[in-house]
C-alpha cells in the first residue's frame, strides 16, 4: 500500500536511464500521476469513514428515543410527562455543554492524562484526528450516559435536580472518564502511544465501563440518596411491584435501542475503510461486521436466558423482563464486542442475564429502588462486561484493533495472561471511586438542600398534574361525557399481578 | 477496468526496449505501483458494500421493530404482551438458531442443491464470498419470516408453541427455501453457474417468494389447524371484527415496516459499488436507487387502490386497512423490484391491493380467522409478486443485475417468452408444498399434543393475564388502591392549562 | 482530477526515439491510469448514492415522526383520521411527484419558473439525475404536505385532504423547489449566471422552500375554516384542547429529529467531493459541520422554550419543549450548512422566542392550529432565511456554492446586504405564491362545503363518523364497543 503513494521519480528516472530522452521529465510525469491517484484515495477514505460514521452516529442518537420510550413505559403513568421531559432535556442540555466543555475535557489533547484542554466550543475543529462529524458521535455517547441515570431515580425526583446532575454528568464527569479509556492521551487508555497500563491498557471498545457503568452509578447514588418510591416497599418491607403504564412503550424502546446498539459497538471503529492487508477480503469491515453479530448474539442469548430463568423464578413469561434481560446482554458486550468470538459472546450474554437477576434480588433484599433496574443493569452488567473482556479477548482481534503493540496481552482464558484482567480491575475501581467522589457529593448536596427529592404530596399525585401541567393521556374524551355515556374502565386485577 | 488490474511488467518492459538503462525494473516500478493502487480499490470496495450492507441490515432489522408493533397494535389490549414477547423472542430464538444451522443450510457451499452444509456456527467465516455483514443480513431477513408467521396465529397460541415452531422456522423450514433460490449451489437459483431451472432459474430477488410465502404459508397451516378466536364468527356464522386495540401502534409498525423494507429491497444487491460499464455514471447505484423507487411506487398504489376500494366496500375511510394494503403492495414487489420499470411497479401496487382485498373475502368464507391478515397478505400478494415478476420482467435490467448468462428469458409481457413464468410458477408450487409438509405436520402434531391452543378460559380472559403476570396497560395508578386511598381521575383543567 | 487525465502525446516524447516502442509504452501506461480514473469515478458514484439513499431514508423515517406527532397532539376521538391523512401524504404524494412533481421542479433544461422533463421518471437516469436524488425530492415533498396537514387537523374533511395533498405535492411545491434549488430557478444560488442581487437564495434544506410552504398552506387551510369547537370559549378566552397521548408527541418528536440528519446534512447530496484533494478537509467535514449545526440549534432552541414557558406558564412542559426543538430546527435548516457552530445557538435561542411569540399572537386573533404548524413551521422557517442572511460566512458560503468568487454571504459576518436582499424577497415570493394558490383552493373547498366537517361529527369525533370506529380499545368486550358505537 504504501509503494504506491512514494512514487519516487529519481528512482524511476534512473531506472529509465541516459538513453531516454527525457528520463527526469517521464518518471516526474509518471509519478505525478501516481500522486494524484494517492490524493484521491485520501479523499475517498475521508467520504466513506465520514458516512460510516455520520450514520453511526444517527443510529446512536436514535438510542436516546429509545430510553424515552423505554422510560417512559416503565413508569407509572402520572409521571410520564416528567421522565420524557428528562429524557429530551438530556439530549438538549447535553448537546449545548458537551459543545462547549466536554468534548474538550474528552478528546482535547495533546494533554495529560487525566483531563483534555482544547476544542472548547468545538474551536479549531477539524483537525486531521477529530473531524465535526467525530464529535456528533461522541455527543449521542455521553447523553447515554445521562440517559442511563434518569431511569434509575425517575419518578420522586424534582426536575431541577435533572438538570443539574444531567449537565454535570454530561459536561464533565463522564466527558474525564472517556479521557482516560479513548483519548490517545488518557492514562489507560489502550492507544495509548507511551506508557500502556500494565503494558496493556484497557480494552473497553464501546463502553461498557466508562458509558454504562458510569451512567450506572450515577444512578444507583441518586437513587440510593433519595430512597425507594412511596409503595415499593410495605410495612412488612416485601417489595411491591409497581408496574409501568404501557408495555408496549418498553417493547418499542428495547427494540429502539437494539437498534442503536448497532451505531454504539460497530460504529466505535469509527473508521471502515482500513485494510490489515491492503487487497484481501479481510480487513476492518469484517471486524464491524464480527462486531455487529457478537453484540446480536450477547443480546439474543441473555434474553432467552432471562426468559427462562424468569419463567422458573416467577412462573411468567414475561415480556418487560425479556426486554431488560436482552439490553442486560448489550450492555455487558459492549466493552469486548470487537475482540471476542461470536462463541464467547454467548457466554458473555448467558452471564450477563443472571447477572441482572441476581443484581435485582439484591437490589430488592437491600431495598434499593431503581423504577428501570438501570443501577443494576447498566453498572452490574457493565461491570461484568468489563471482566469478561479480559478474560476472552483473542489475541488477533486485539492486534487488529490495537495494532503497533505486538506481544501485548490478552484475555486470561484465550492464554494472553492477567495483566488485561489487572487493567480492566483497574478500571472497575477507578470507575466506582471517581463517580463515587463526583455525583455522590452531588446528590448529596442536592438531598441537602432539598432539591432532590419531590414532597410526598407530589408523588402520590404524580408529576405530571403538579409540575408538567397535566396527565401525559386523555383517552376520554370531553366529547364523550357530553354525550352522557359513562365508560367504564376495567382494571388489572392486583391480585393475579406477579412480582 | 480490467486493465488497470493488469499491469504486465513484462509487456512494459518490451515496450521500454533494451536502450532503457533497466527497463526490466523500470516496469516493475511502474506494474507495482498499479497493483498496489489495484489492491486499494480492493480495500475500498469492501469497505463501501459493507458498509452498504450494515446499514441495510440494519434497517432490515428495524422490522421486526415494525412488525412487533403492528401485531401489537393489531391484537386485543389483553393479549398485548403475549405477542411483542413472541416479537422479540423471533428475533432473539432466530438470532442464536440462525448462527447455529440457519445459515449453514441457507449458504453453506459448496454444497448440493437442496440445502447447505458448511459454516455451522460461523465457522471459517469470512471467506471470500461471505463476511460477518452477509450473515447479519440474512438473519434479519430470517426472523422477519418468522415474524410474519405469529400475525397468523395470534392471541390464541400457547407460548410453547411459539418458541417450537419460531426455531423450526429460522433454523431450518426457511434456510432450505433461501438455499433453493439464492445460494449460487440452488436448485433454482438464478445464479446458478450450472443448469438454470428452464435455462432461468427464479428471480425472487428480495423474497416475496422466499420470505413472504414461506411465513405467510406457514401462518396459514398454523391458523387453520387452531380454528378461528372465539367470538371471530357469531352463531349465524356472520364474521365479527375483532379490532385491535390500538390503531397508533398500527401506523406506526407500518411507517416502520416501510423505513426497513428500503434495507429489504434495495438492500438486496448486497453491493453497491459494482459499475455496469466502468466510468459511466449508470451502474448498480442507479439500479439501488429504482429499485427503492419501484417499491415505493408499489407501497403507494396499493396503499391509495385499498383506500378507494374500500371506501366503496364499507364506506370508511379506514386507517388499519389502508395500512394493510400498503404492506400487500411491499410484500408483492418484493421479487421484481430490481428488474422492473417503475410504471410497473404502479401495476404490481394496484393488483396486489386487489388481491389482498379478494384474499380477505375469501377468508371469511371460508371462516378462516388471521388476526393480521399476515396468510392472505404475505401469502396471497407474495404469490402474486412472483408471478409479476415472471410477467413484467424487463430484459435489460434482468441481464444487469443477473449478468453473465446473455440471452436468458425476461417477462411474458416484456416479449421474453414463458420460461421465467414457468420458473416461477414452479417456485411457488414447491414452496407451497416444502412449506405444507414441514410447518404443516409440525403444527398438526403440536395441535395433538394439546401444545397450540391455549384453553377457553384462557382466551377470554387474555393470555396477558393468565400467562404474562398482567395486562400491558396500567393508565390508572393500582399502588394507591392498595394503599387504600381511592383516587379520583383528575381531569387536567383547561383554564389552568397553558396553550 | 485534471492531473489522473494521462496524455500518451505528452509522455511518449518524454520517452523518446531510443526507447523502443515510446508510443506503446506511453499508451500502456496512461491506459493504466484511465481505468484507475474510471474505476474513481465508480466510487465516487457508489459511495455518494449510498450516502443519499440513506439520508433518503431517514427523511422519510420522518414522515412517521409527524404521523406520531400528529396523533399524540389531537385528541383520542380524531386519531384514526390523523394518521390516515399522514399516511396518504406518503402514497398519493409518492404517485403525484412520480407524475408530474419531480418534472416541475427539476426537469431541466427548462425557464426559471417551471421544470418540463422526466415526467413519470422517464429518461431516468440522466448523469444529473439518479433515480436516489428522486427519492430523496420525493420524502422531502411529502414532509411539505405533512407539515399543513397538522394546520388543519380535528376539523376538516378527508376529501380536502386529499385534494390538497395531491395539488401541494404536485404542484405548488414543486414549482418553489424549481425557483430555488434547480439550476434554472430564478432565484437560485447554484445557477451559473445572472444570480438574484449577485448572491442567489440560499436555502440550503428548505427552511423557505418546504417549511414555509407548509406552514403558509396551513395557516390558510386553518384561517379560512376557523377554530375548532371549544378552542375559544364565549368570552373568546383560549382553551387548550390537549392532544391525547403525550408519548406519541415525544416519540414523533425524536423521529423528527432522527430523520432532520437526513434532511439538513442530507441535502448535500454528495459527500466524496474533496475542496482540496488530499487533504482531511472537504465536503465529509461540511456534512458533519451541518450535522452539528442541527443539533446545537434544536438543543438551544429547546432549552430556550423549558425556562421561558416555566416563566409564563410555571410549568415544565414537554410537549412546548418538543414543539420549541422543532422550531430550532426548522429555522436552521435554511442555514445549517454556511453557519459556524456558535451562529447556530443563536438560531435556536431566537427561534424558540418567534414561536412563544407567533403563539401568543394567534391566541390574539383566535387562529387555531392544532399542531401549531403555521406559527413553527411558518414562523420559525421565515426566522431561519433572515437568520441565514445575517450569520453566513464568507469560507463556508464559497465552499458550499463554489465557483462565483466574491459573492455575497451574511450581512453581520460583513458580506454586504446583497444576500438579505435575496432571502427577503424568498419570503415575499413563497408568501405570495401560497397565497395565490392555496388561498383559493382551500377557500372553493370551502365553498363548495368540502373543508370543514359538521358539528356533530366533531363534537362525537371523526374516526366515529367517517374511519370505522375509535382508534382505541382497552376494554375487551367486542359487543359493547359495537352497542357504544351505535348509540353515538
Amino acid at each position: 500500500m504504501a509503494a504506491a503513494m512514494s512514487c519516487s521519480p529519481d528512482q524511476l528516472a534512473s531506472f529509465f536511464g541516459p538513453n531516454t530522452t527525457n528520463a527526469a521529465a517521464a518518471a516526474d510525469y509518471i509519478c505525478t500521476q501516481f500522486s494524484a491517484v494517492s490524493d484521491k484515495f485520501v479523499d475517498t477514505s475521508f467520504a466513506v469513514d465520514s458516512t460510516y460514521l455520520l450514520f453511526s452516529a444517527y443510529l446512536v442518537f436514535s438510542m436516546q428515543l429509545g430510553f424515552a420510550m423505554l422510560c417512559a413505559g416503565s413508569v407509572r403513568a402520572k409521571n410520564t410527562m416528567n421522565i420524557m421531559l428528562t429524557n429530551v432535556l438530556d439530549a438538549a442540555a447535553g448537546g449545548l455543554f458537551y459543545y462547549l466543555f466536554g468534548f474538550a475535557f474528552a478528546f482535547g489533547g495533546p494533554s495529560n492524562g487525566f483531563i483534555g484542554k482544547h476544542f472548547f466550543g468545538l474551536k479549531d475543529v477539524p483537525t486531521a484526528a477529530f473531524d465535526y462529524s467525530y464529535f456528533l458521535y461522541q455527543w449521542a455517547f455521553a447523553i447515554a450516559a445521562a440517559g442511563i441515570t434518569s431511569g434509575s431515580i425517575a419518578e420522586r425526583t424534582q426536575f431541577v435536580a435533572y438538570l443539574i446532575y444531567s449537565s454535570f454528568l454530561t459536561g464533565f464527569v463522564y466527558p474525564v472518564v472517556s479521557h482516560w479509556f479513548w483519548s490517545p492521551d488518557g492514562w489507560a487508555s489502550a492507544t495509548n502511544t507511551g506508557n500502556l497500563l500494565f503494558g496493556s491498557g484497557v480494552i473497553d471498545f464501546a463502553g461498557s465501563g466508562v458509558v454504562h457503568m458510569v451512567g450506572g452509578i450515577a444512578g444507583l447514588y441518586g437513587a440510593l440518596i433519595e430512597g425507594p418510591r412511596i409503595g415499593r416497599f410495605d410495612h412488612s418491607g416485601r417489595a411491591i411491584t409497581l408496574r409501568g403504564h404501557s408495555a408496549s412503550l418498553v417493547v418499542l424502546g428495547t427494540f429502539l435501542l437494539w437498534f442503536g446498539w448497532y451505531g454504539f459497538n460497530p460504529g466505535s471503529f469509527t473508521k471502515i475503510l482500513s485494510p490489515y492487508v491492503s487487497g484481501s477480503y479481510y480487513g476492518q469491515w469484517s471486524a464491524v461486521g464480527r462486531t455487529a453479530v457478537t453484540t446480536t448474539l450477547a443480546g439474543c442469548t441473555a434474553a432467552l436466558t432471562t426468559l427462562f430463568g424468569k419463567r422458573i423464578l416467577s412462573g411468567h413469561w414475561n415480556v418487560t423482563d425479556v426486554c431488560n434481560g436482552l439490553l442486560g446482554g448489550f450492555a455487558a458486550i459492549t466493552a469486548g464486542c470487537s475482540v471476542v468470538e461470536p462463541w464467547a459472546a454467548v457466554v458473555c450474554g448467558f452471564v450477563a442475564a443472571l447477572v441482572l437477576i441476581g443484581c435485582n434480588r439484591v437490589a430488592e433484599r437491600v431495598k434499593f429502588d431503581d423504577p428501570l433496574e438501570a443501577a443494576q443493569l447498566h453498572g452490574g452488567c457493565g461491570a461484568w462486561g468489563v471482566v469478561f473482556t479480559a478474560l476472552f479477548a483473542t489475541e488477533k482481534y486485539v492486534n487488529e484493533v490495537y495494532p503497533g503493540k505486538p506481544g501485548r496481552p490478552y484475555g486470561l482464558f484465550m492464554g494472553g495472561g492477567g495483566r488485561l484482567l489487572a487493567a480492566h480491575l483497574i478500571q472497575i475501581l477507578v470507575i466506582i471511586g471517581w463517580v463515587s467522589v463526583t455525583m455522590g457529593p452531588l446528590f448529596f448536596g442536592l438531598h441537602k438542600m432539598n432539591l432532590l427529592r419531590i414532597s410526598e404530596d407530589d408523588e402520590l399525585a404524580g408529576m405530571d398534574m403538579t409540575r408538567h401541567g397535566g396527565f401525559a393521556y386523555v383517552y376520554e374524551d370531553e366529547a364523550h361525557k357530553h354525550n352522557g355515556i359513562q365508560m367504564r374502565r376495567v382494571e388489572p386485577n392486583p391480585n393475579t399481578t406477579p412480582s
